[in-house]
């Protein structure tokens, strides 16, 4: 298998590490513990497409959203973590998540 | 000894082999030539051996049924001593001088096996008897059958010795990988090539050309194999191509990644110093010209396994490639024209064809021609339904049109049920082929992405066609990289015909106890009987069939039983093949050698070394080693005249209680982070407050994981405004640096902070013990002040050392003790030792290793490894109070769940055996005195033991149900591994200077 | 007449007549409108779960559906080792209860299925990982488990051919559980089936579970791509699909699938005795019956569906062996597979109720699903006939983790790819 | 200074050369990281390095070379930089005047070591350590890759067309990488065709 880091370009596999689920998001401190138990626990675990978070630990260090089939292990979009945050935090729907 | 008998079966020059020179070499002990060119297989073919091995189950004598990857009979123990590579197929296996063979899986000898007497018991040993049996008495599995079992396990033997062979591993890049070198493979290269797209053609065999060379045949007015040769050096000619022959591209993979791994020196007797045995490709590319060609099929009818029964087309390989006939009296037995070639060839080369037996009636083929120009005897509607000739075949019984049964004498059948294309890399990632009843064939259908199937592989049998097919390939696979292509020119290719009809057994109308000979899969000793018994029993799911009968598990992956396995459930069970469906083919497509999967990470290669910088320093000090992860660090530094570890290490410890002593922790993770928002962040990722550490001050932090549970601790100080230096466990040191970086880019992309490592960048030495100031005294540079008024405990500065060497230092204790840390720039480290050896002998000075450091810390109550597992606590690791209650930090919200905050949570304590020479054990369980020992009644464990020099006996920490409110209790640590329980006393952690007052001197 | 019962006289019995008398295993059932208790999925957990429900539990009409072959999932492509060597007081008692029933099952259930005891060795190199290893090897006894800790010259007098000097981690010495060892996987499957269906449980194969009726909050029966099949309690038993089959019940799990590789060579003469595990190079091996060297190593560390892994994983599990076995290495491996694990969130599994009336959780294996299949079909069939608990299953709650009662044997945390 | 510490080298092997295939450790040298604060600050960084070094930090995996001055600026993450130049101590002060407020300045020349490989031959011996494509098409000079040898992280900057490759390895690792990559060079010799396409 093989990411295509927005920085580095196209890598194998064995440059990066998973993280699981980027749909989840960290609850606010006054969250209630369901939100909680949730967000540390409970997975959608989609046998299709799925958004996960990848670490390009070997390379550029950074942290990475990925689509990828389940099925197929076909990647279907690679984009920077850090720019897909930021990008939600500014929309009016991201505000008021995250701590 | 000179050679038996010569090669009496060698007809002419084949165009794969050098006569002009002789190679020697011995197979069960008797010598043999052959030539450059030739495989085992075929040197003994040419001397006349028909004997190759036995099988697996009944040892039935075996002879070649193929001539390549796909033998299931003729495998060999290859080499000797420590090179001993069992099951090597002989087809596959390269002549060299000297080599030497063995037969396997026979008992005393190859001619005469005593294990032969399991045919006689087929009839009980069918598919599954054991399933049925060696139940009573239970005890009895594992100490009569299961060994009897076993002793008559396996064929070859593996190596007694460690591989003294090299191997490596590369990665290529492609636009355009070519998986065979046939007519197809390398046309599609040529379209390729010639376009400009980066191309690599990996041939599994020595020699290009594929069946060009096993086919009597011309390409352009040429011999075939002629022109595979001129395409090759054409090439070879083109700077982005590349041939890799002796190369079997084995596994599909995602992202365009094929597995592929290279027999660098497995034609030479030994391969030369630094030379690698095999190489192990991980080869990406854009797009995949998959032309791996065919694989053909034998029929099955009774005693179809007798040597000299052959594949028809390998019959060919060895006539036209290696210039060996089969055999000197042959019966051709095909259901397609492609097989009568075989006829053709034989009578070429001089070898009588007795008979061609051609399951397809008279005047629906060519065959009564071909058998009339061979002068064979011709059998239309003709089937082959007894064989004789227990090492060897001597005769045939062939049944006629009209069912009349005559003998034919013959030392060699070759037959034919059609070709089954090589799929098997189209498969890999889950695509299953599709059935075609013209071709008699599966053939590939989704295939994976980049991926484009051509010639045989394709059901695309003629040369001609087979030829345009590939070249077609290679031009679509340039055109989607980017390139411009066309068409190749393509040789002139006589037409060939291809015309089949479907014959996957001649059991039609056989009594029962005939069908218990008619093999199916080969290696494994399958019949078609087993096939029956097998669906009778309800196994006729494919892959039910596969693993109750173990059809297709032999060493060949069933690549010649497959689909005749297939066909005989699928008349069984009264269903069509595609109904009946296909089992997944696994990769590797061949055996590969686990060496070459490994590569050259072996023994003490196996993982990197990281060095501390006083590492050549330490060596020189005959320090003892420990592997610390991936670090090495000195364990201790023994010293003439000390009796062991123990009495070393006690020393190192009094040495720092009561003089000085210092430690390499360079390997502890050591992270700069700099930024407006730096203490923000550490006061999101500690459980403690961060917000107010002043400039030129250290603490200590605890971080939990987002589930709570205690995760790292260490100390950060702060350097200056906005720049902190955190440090983290040896252990934790890489995964931290990745939580932080997931932390800032995914939690808190708004925090404005930077991280880099800098592990690496100092040598950090721990100085400590009473006169570790007056050390330092030594070596720090003027005017700065190392009094306690100006620079206390948890103090840190930049200053510089030995006159102008860039320094940190930092007032932190793990002992106890006063101590400091210092750091320099890692290439200063190993002189930095040298020089606290020197300016602190006057104060007794020592080094001291890990142990030490242990024994102190576990003196001290300090947690490390042991206790912070991922298992336990803030807590349990008695720093409950330290979770801060007015911020929101990762873990603060997981961390107050019920389970985490129960008091009878086994929590941190101290341990003191009553009779203080007592050894602990650390893994010892705790239990109330008195209790039996039961898992009801177990409390807790002992995670760190030391021998306490200071406090004069064995001390532990461990952890206790509601420990801290049981100090003074005496409990029972239980060790029953060893039989063993000791009486000890519950006490606080600490159990050196409780009150702190030594490092604060 | 046809042979019922598996024993040496029939099978001689049977041999003098053609081995024409052998009936199916199983019987290929058609699915009738309801039953008692539908288990879905033919996997070896569920196959057991049938059998000891009709057997200990006095369960009728019972049906097993599975949408393809039974035993097609992970027990039949697992490396085949059983073993109770586990820490932590949630799963000891299970797995020492599964342990046991190892030992009694091919006279249980009149199969062979070859249970073989002959060993689990697990290696360590340091002082810390002894430690851990003892207390884990004491915890067994504790359980009334079998332990030994070998020191490094037990360890080469058991298993000569290791490299335990010249490696980057030389082996210091190693716990085994000598009651552990290798089952024939395949075998637990057909002989459960087997068994089952001599007690009038109906094994459905090629019916895939499409949906779950849910009427005024009970689960009333599943959607089948064989009809639908009403059920007075339904049991879900299909570890590697757990998420999607729950999805169809408005259920999210703590579980992640994951693929585990596993690997066998060619036929060898056989020269290793037990199972050995190289937790430092990521690597376990075993020889079969049949002289396969059969060896893993981690998971791929990603969510997938497919049934099949990638090279990093391959290369790093051959490298862990050849630096553990230096004379694997013109060994050749024969085939590698995938199978789909529940990667539940603390590595360990679930045995509960689940929020819809009449629907049963069993899942979150991870990949320590083969050795738990007859304590996990003994205590999925316990809680399906009597709502509660198995004693030695009280711990796989699915409120543990909300609870925060977590069984993390490695202290990995929230974080499947790392248990 | 008489009292000065004296520096220990991180590989004691002497330089190996087989087949043109020089393998050696490049005497230690400066090496700075530069990791631009967020907002305005990464502009303000790029601007001022302008200034003093007449180059534009790279926003690509590639290096710059100062025009005066023996200075290379390498990409190292999207916020990252290492710059490296001669060992005179004085290019940490002179980063620090010139960029000092607007970015974080860590010093790295002991953290990393540089191994050079180089001749011709040393992208066949490359390619048996770094998983990454190493055509000229694709990687040529000053190009940069933060990657794997083998199991070693390391930062690659090809440093000249013959070609040269800098591994820019944890001081650590650097004797495991020698290793490695000098049996690489011993193998590498015996392939008998150009396997590199």
């Amino acid at each position: 298998m093989r990411l295509t880091c927005p920085f580095c370009g196209s890598r194998g596999l064995e440059e990066f590490t998973y993280r699981g689920d980027a749909t989840v998001r960290r609850p606010s401190a006054d969250a209630s513990q369901e939100a909680w138990v949730d967000y540390v626990y409970l997975r959608d675990n989609p046998c299709g497409p799925h958004r996960e978070l990848w670490y390009h630990g070997a390379g550029c260090r950074s942290w990475l959203v990925v689509t990828r089939d389940t099925r197929t292990h076909q990647i279907l979009d690679v984009r920077n973590a850090r720019d897909v945050m930021l990008a939600e935090r500014m929309s009016p729907e991201g505000k008021g998540e995250g701590s | 000894m000179s050679a038996a008998f010569g090669q009496t079966f060698r007809v002419k020059s084949g165009n794969g082999v050098d006569v002009s020179r002789t190679l020697h070499f011995s197979f069960d002990g008797k010598d043999y030539t052959g030539h450059p060119g030739d495989t085992l297989a075929s040197a003994l073919l040419a001397n006349g051996v028909r004997l190759f091995g036995r099988s697996f189950k009944y040892h039935r004598p075996r002879g070649l049924l193929s001539a390549g990857p796909e033998e299931p009979n003729a495998l060999v123990e290859l080499r000797d001593g420590a090179r001993r590579e069992p099951n090597t197929r002989a087809t596959v296996a390269e002549l060299f001088d000297g080599l030497i063979a063995t037969s396997q899986n026979r008992w005393p000898n190859l001619s005469f096996d005593a294990l032969g007497m399991n045919g006689m018991f087929s009839s009980i040993l069918g598919a599954g008897f054991y399933y049925k049996t060696f139940m009573w008495p239970a005890s009895f599995w594992e100490r009569v059958y299961e060994p009897i079992i076993r002793k008559a396990a396996g064929l070859g033997r593996a190596a007694d010795e460690g591989d003294p062979d090299l191997y490596e591993k590369a990665t290529a890049f492609c636009d355009v990988l070519v998986v065979g070198s046939g007519s197809s493979g390398l046309a599609a290269a040529l379209a390729a090539g010639r376009a400009g797209a980066r191309v690599i053609l990996c041939e599994q065999d020595s020699l290009v050309g594929g069946r060009l060379r096993d086919e009597h045949m011309a390409l352009d007015g040429k011999l075939a194999w002629q022109w595979a040769e001129q395409a090759r050096r054409e090439l070879e000619a083109m700077p982005d191509v590349s041939v890799m022959t002796r190369t079997c591209v084995f596994g599909t993979y995602d992202g365009g990644t094929y597995g592929a791994v290279e027999r660098v020196a497995d034609h030479v007797a030994v391969p030369r110093v630094g030379q690698p045995r095999q190489c192990l490709w991980r080869i990406v590319a854009r797009e995949c010209v998959m032309a791996a060609g065919a694989i053909e099929r034998p029929v099955v009818f009774p005693h179809n396994d007798r040597p000299g029964v052959m594949l028809a087309g390998a019959v060919r390989t060895y006539i036209n490639r290696f210039g060996v006939a089969p055999g000197r009296r042959a019966v051709v037995y095909t259901c397609n024209d492609d097989g009568l070639r075989t006829a053709l060839d034989l009578y070429r080369v001089g070898v009588t064809v007795a008979a061609i037996v051609d399951s397809r009636p008279g005047g629906a083929s060519i065959a009564a021609e071909v058998a009339a120009k061979c002068g064979a005897r011709f059998f239309p509607s003709g089937a082959i339904v007894d064989c004789y000739g227990r090492t060897g075949v001597k005769a045939v019984l062939v049944r006629d049109a009209a069912g009349k049964a005559k003998s034919v004498s013959c030392d060699l059948v070759a037959m034919s049920g059609g070709w089954s294309p090589n799929v098997a890399l189209t498969t890999h990632k889950g695509a299953r082929p599709t059935w075609h009843d013209d071709l008699c064939a599966f053939l590939p259908f989704t295939l994976p992405p980049g991926m484009a199937a051509a010639g045989a592989a394709a059901g695309v049998f003629d040369t001609a066609e087979g030829l345009h097919d590939g070249a077609m390939a290679g031009q679509w696979a340039a055109v989607r990289c980017g390139f411009e292509a066309t068409l190749p020119a393509l040789p002139e290719a006589e037409p060939t015909s291809y015309a089949i009809h479907p014959l996957f057994h001649a059991l039609k109308g056989l009594a029962a106890s005939k069908k218990a000979k008619a093999f199916v899969d080969f290696q494994n000793d399958v019949t078609a009987k087993d096939v029956g018994l097998a669906a009778r029993e309800g196994f006729v799911s494919v892959e039910h069939l596969k693993r109750y009968t173990t059809l297709g598990m032999a060493t060949d992956q069933g690549k010649t039983s497959n689909v005749n396995a297939l066909a005989l459930l699928a008349e069984i069970t009264e269903r069509s093949i595609p109904q009946t469906g296909t089992t997944l083919i696994r990769p590797p497509t061949q055996p590969v050698a686990i060496g070459a999967l490994a590569g050259a990470h072996r023994g003490r290669h196996f993982k990197p070394t990281r060095l501390p910088p006083t590492h050549q320093w330490a060596e020189q000090q005959g320090a003892v080693f420990t592997a610390n992860g991936l670090w090495l660090r000195a364990q201790w530094f023994p010293r003439a005249g000390e009796k062991d570890w123990l009495e070393t290490v006690s020393r190192e410890v009094r040495t720092v209680r009561e003089a000085v002593g210092f430690c390499d922790v360079t390997t502890l993770g050591k992270i700069d982070i700099q930024g407006p928002d730096a203490a923000e962040f550490l006061n999101r990722v500690y459980v403690n407050a961060w917000l107010k550490l002043a400039v030129g001050r250290v603490r200590y932090g605890l971080m939990l994981r987002e589930d709570g549970f205690a995760y790292d601790d260490g100390t950060t100080a702060c350097l200056g405004e906005n720049h902190y230096v955190m440090t983290t466990t040896t252990a934790n040191a890489g995964g931290v640096m990745a939580h932080l970086e997931f932390c800032h880019q995914w939690l808190w992309p708004e925090l404005d902070v930077q991280f880099i490592s800098v592990t690496d960048e100092w040598a950090q030495l721990a100085v400590a013990g009473p006169k570790s100031r007056d050390v330092l005294a030594k070596i720090v540079d003027a005017p700065f002040d190392l009094s306690n008024e100006a620079f206390p405990y948890m103090a840190a500065a930049e200053l510089t050392v030995c006159g102008g060497v860039k320094a940190r230092l930092f007032r932190l204790s793990f002992s106890g003790e006063m101590a400091y840390e210092l750091a320099v720039p890692a290439r200063y480290g190993d002189a930095l030792a040298r020089r606290l050896m020197e300016v602190g002998a006057p104060f007794g000075i020592a080094p001291y290793g890990t142990e030490a450091l242990g024994v102190l810390r576990i003196e001290k109550g300090h947690p490390a490894g042991p206790e912070l597992n991922g298992q336990t606590t803030a807590h349990d690791l008695g720093m409950g109070r330290l979770l801060s209650t007015k911020k929101d930090f990762i873990g603060s919200r997981m961390a107050r769940r019920p389970a985490l905050t129960d008091p009878q949570r086994p929590t941190l304590i101290g341990i003191r055996p009553v009779n203080p020479m007592d050894a602990l054990v650390a893994g010892s369980h705790f239990l109330p005195q008195g209790a039996a020992p039961t898992a009801e009644t177990d409390q807790g464990w002992l995670s760190s033991v030391a021998w306490s020099p200071s406090v004069g006996s064995w001390i532990g920490l461990g952890f206790l149900t509601d420990g801290p409110a049981r100090h003074g209790e005496i409990i029972s640590v239980h060790n029953p591994l060893a039989g063993a329980v000791i009486a000890a006393r519950v006490v606080d952690p600490v159990f050196v200077d409780p009150k702190g007052e030594r490092l604060h001197g | 007449m046809q042979t019922n019962r598996y024993s040496l006289f029939s099978l001689l019995w049977e041999a003098c007549r053609g081995n024409t008398g052998w009936k199916p295993a199983w019987r290929k059932a058609e699915p009738a409108s309801a039953y008692d208790f539908v288990i879905v999925g033919g996997g070896g957990h569920g196959l057991a779960t049938a059998y000891y429900l009709a057997r200990r539990y006095g369960g009728k009409r019972i049906a097993v559906v599975e949408k393809g072959w039974i035993g097609g999932g992970n027990v039949g492509r697992n490396t085949t080792i059983v073993r109770s060597n586990y820490l932590l007081h949630g799963n000891e008692p299970f797995y020492e209860c599964s342990m046991k029933l190892w030992e009694g099952l091919e006279q249980d259930i009149n199969y062979n299925a070859m249970v073989s005891q002959r060993g689990v060795l697990n290696l360590f190199h340091n002082d810390a990982q002894k430690a851990a290893y003892i207390r884990r090897g004491n915890s067994m006894i504790l359980h009334g488990a079998d332990a030994v800790l070998l020191d490094q010259d037990a360890v080469r007098a058991k298993v000569p051919f290791l490299n335990v000097d010249d490696a980057r981690f030389p082996i210091k010495g190693g716990l085994l559980q000598q009651r552990g060892g290798t089952v024939r996987h395949d075998a637990v499957a057909w002989g459960y089936a087997r068994a089952a269906d001599r007690l009038g449980v109906d094994i459905i194969e090629n019916c895939e579970m499409t949906g779950l009726r849910i009427e005024q909050g009970r689960a009333v029966g599943i959607e089948t791509t064989r009809g639908f099949i009403g059920a007075r309690k339904i049991g879900l038993a299909c570890a590697g699909n757990s998420s999607r089959v729950a999805a169809m019940a408005g259920l999210r799990l703590p579980i992640e699938s994951h693929v585990l590789q596993a690997f066998v060579s060619e036929g060898l003469k056989p020269f290793i005795d037990c199972v050995v595990t190289f937790g430092a190079g990521h690597f376990y091996i075993s020889q079969s019956d049949k002289g396969g060297l059969v060896f893993g190593g981690d998971i791929d560390g990603y969510n997938s569906y497919a049934q099949r892994g990638n090279m990093p994983v391959i290369e790093d599990v051959c490298e862990g062996g050849m630096a553990l076995m230096p004379r694997i290495g013109r060994v050749r491996l024969l085939r590698h597979w995938g199978g789909i694990m529940d990667m539940s969130m603390d590595g360990s599994p679930i045995i509960d109720r689940t929020p819809v009336d009449g629907l049963y959780l069993n899942a979150g294996w991870c990949y320590g699903g083969f050795k738990a299949t007859p304590a996990s079909g003994l205590c999925f069939a316990h809680l399906l006939a009597r709502d509660e608990p198995h004693p030695v299953a009280v711990a796989y709650r699915l409120d543990r983790f909300a609870r925060g009662a977590v069984i993390d044997e490695k202290g990995m945390g929230a974080q499947p790819n790392l248990h | 200074m008489a009292d000065l510490l004296s520096a220990t080298l991180p590989v004691v092997s002497d330089p190996v050369t087989v087949g043109g295939v020089t393998l050696e450790l490049v005497p230690p040298t400066s090496i700075v990281s530069l990791g631009a604060f967020a907002g305005a600050g990464r502009d303000e960084l790029v601007g001022r390095v302008r200034a003093e070094f007449g180059v534009d930090l790279p926003d690509v995996s590639r290096a710059v070379r100062s025009s005066y001055g023996n200075v290379a600026f390498l990409w190292n993450g999207p916020t990252q930089w290492l710059v490296v130049g001669e060992d005179s101590g004085e290019l940490f002060s002179r980063l620090q005047k010139c960029c000092g407020d607007v970015c974080a300045l860590t010093s790295q020349g002991d953290s990393r070591t540089i191994l050079r490989l180089s001749g011709m031959g040393a992208r066949e011996v490359a390619t048996r350590l770094l998983p990454i494509d190493l055509h000229g098409q694709v990687f040529s000079t000053d190009c940069v890759a933060s990657t794997l040898a083998g199991h070693i992280p390391v930062i690659v900057w090809q440093t000249a067309q013959t070609p040269a490759y800098d591994f820019l390895v944890f001081r650590s690792f650097a004797s495991s990488l020698f290793h490695d990559l000098s049996v690489a060079l011993n193998g590498h010799t015996f392939s008998e065709t150009d396997h590199y396409a």
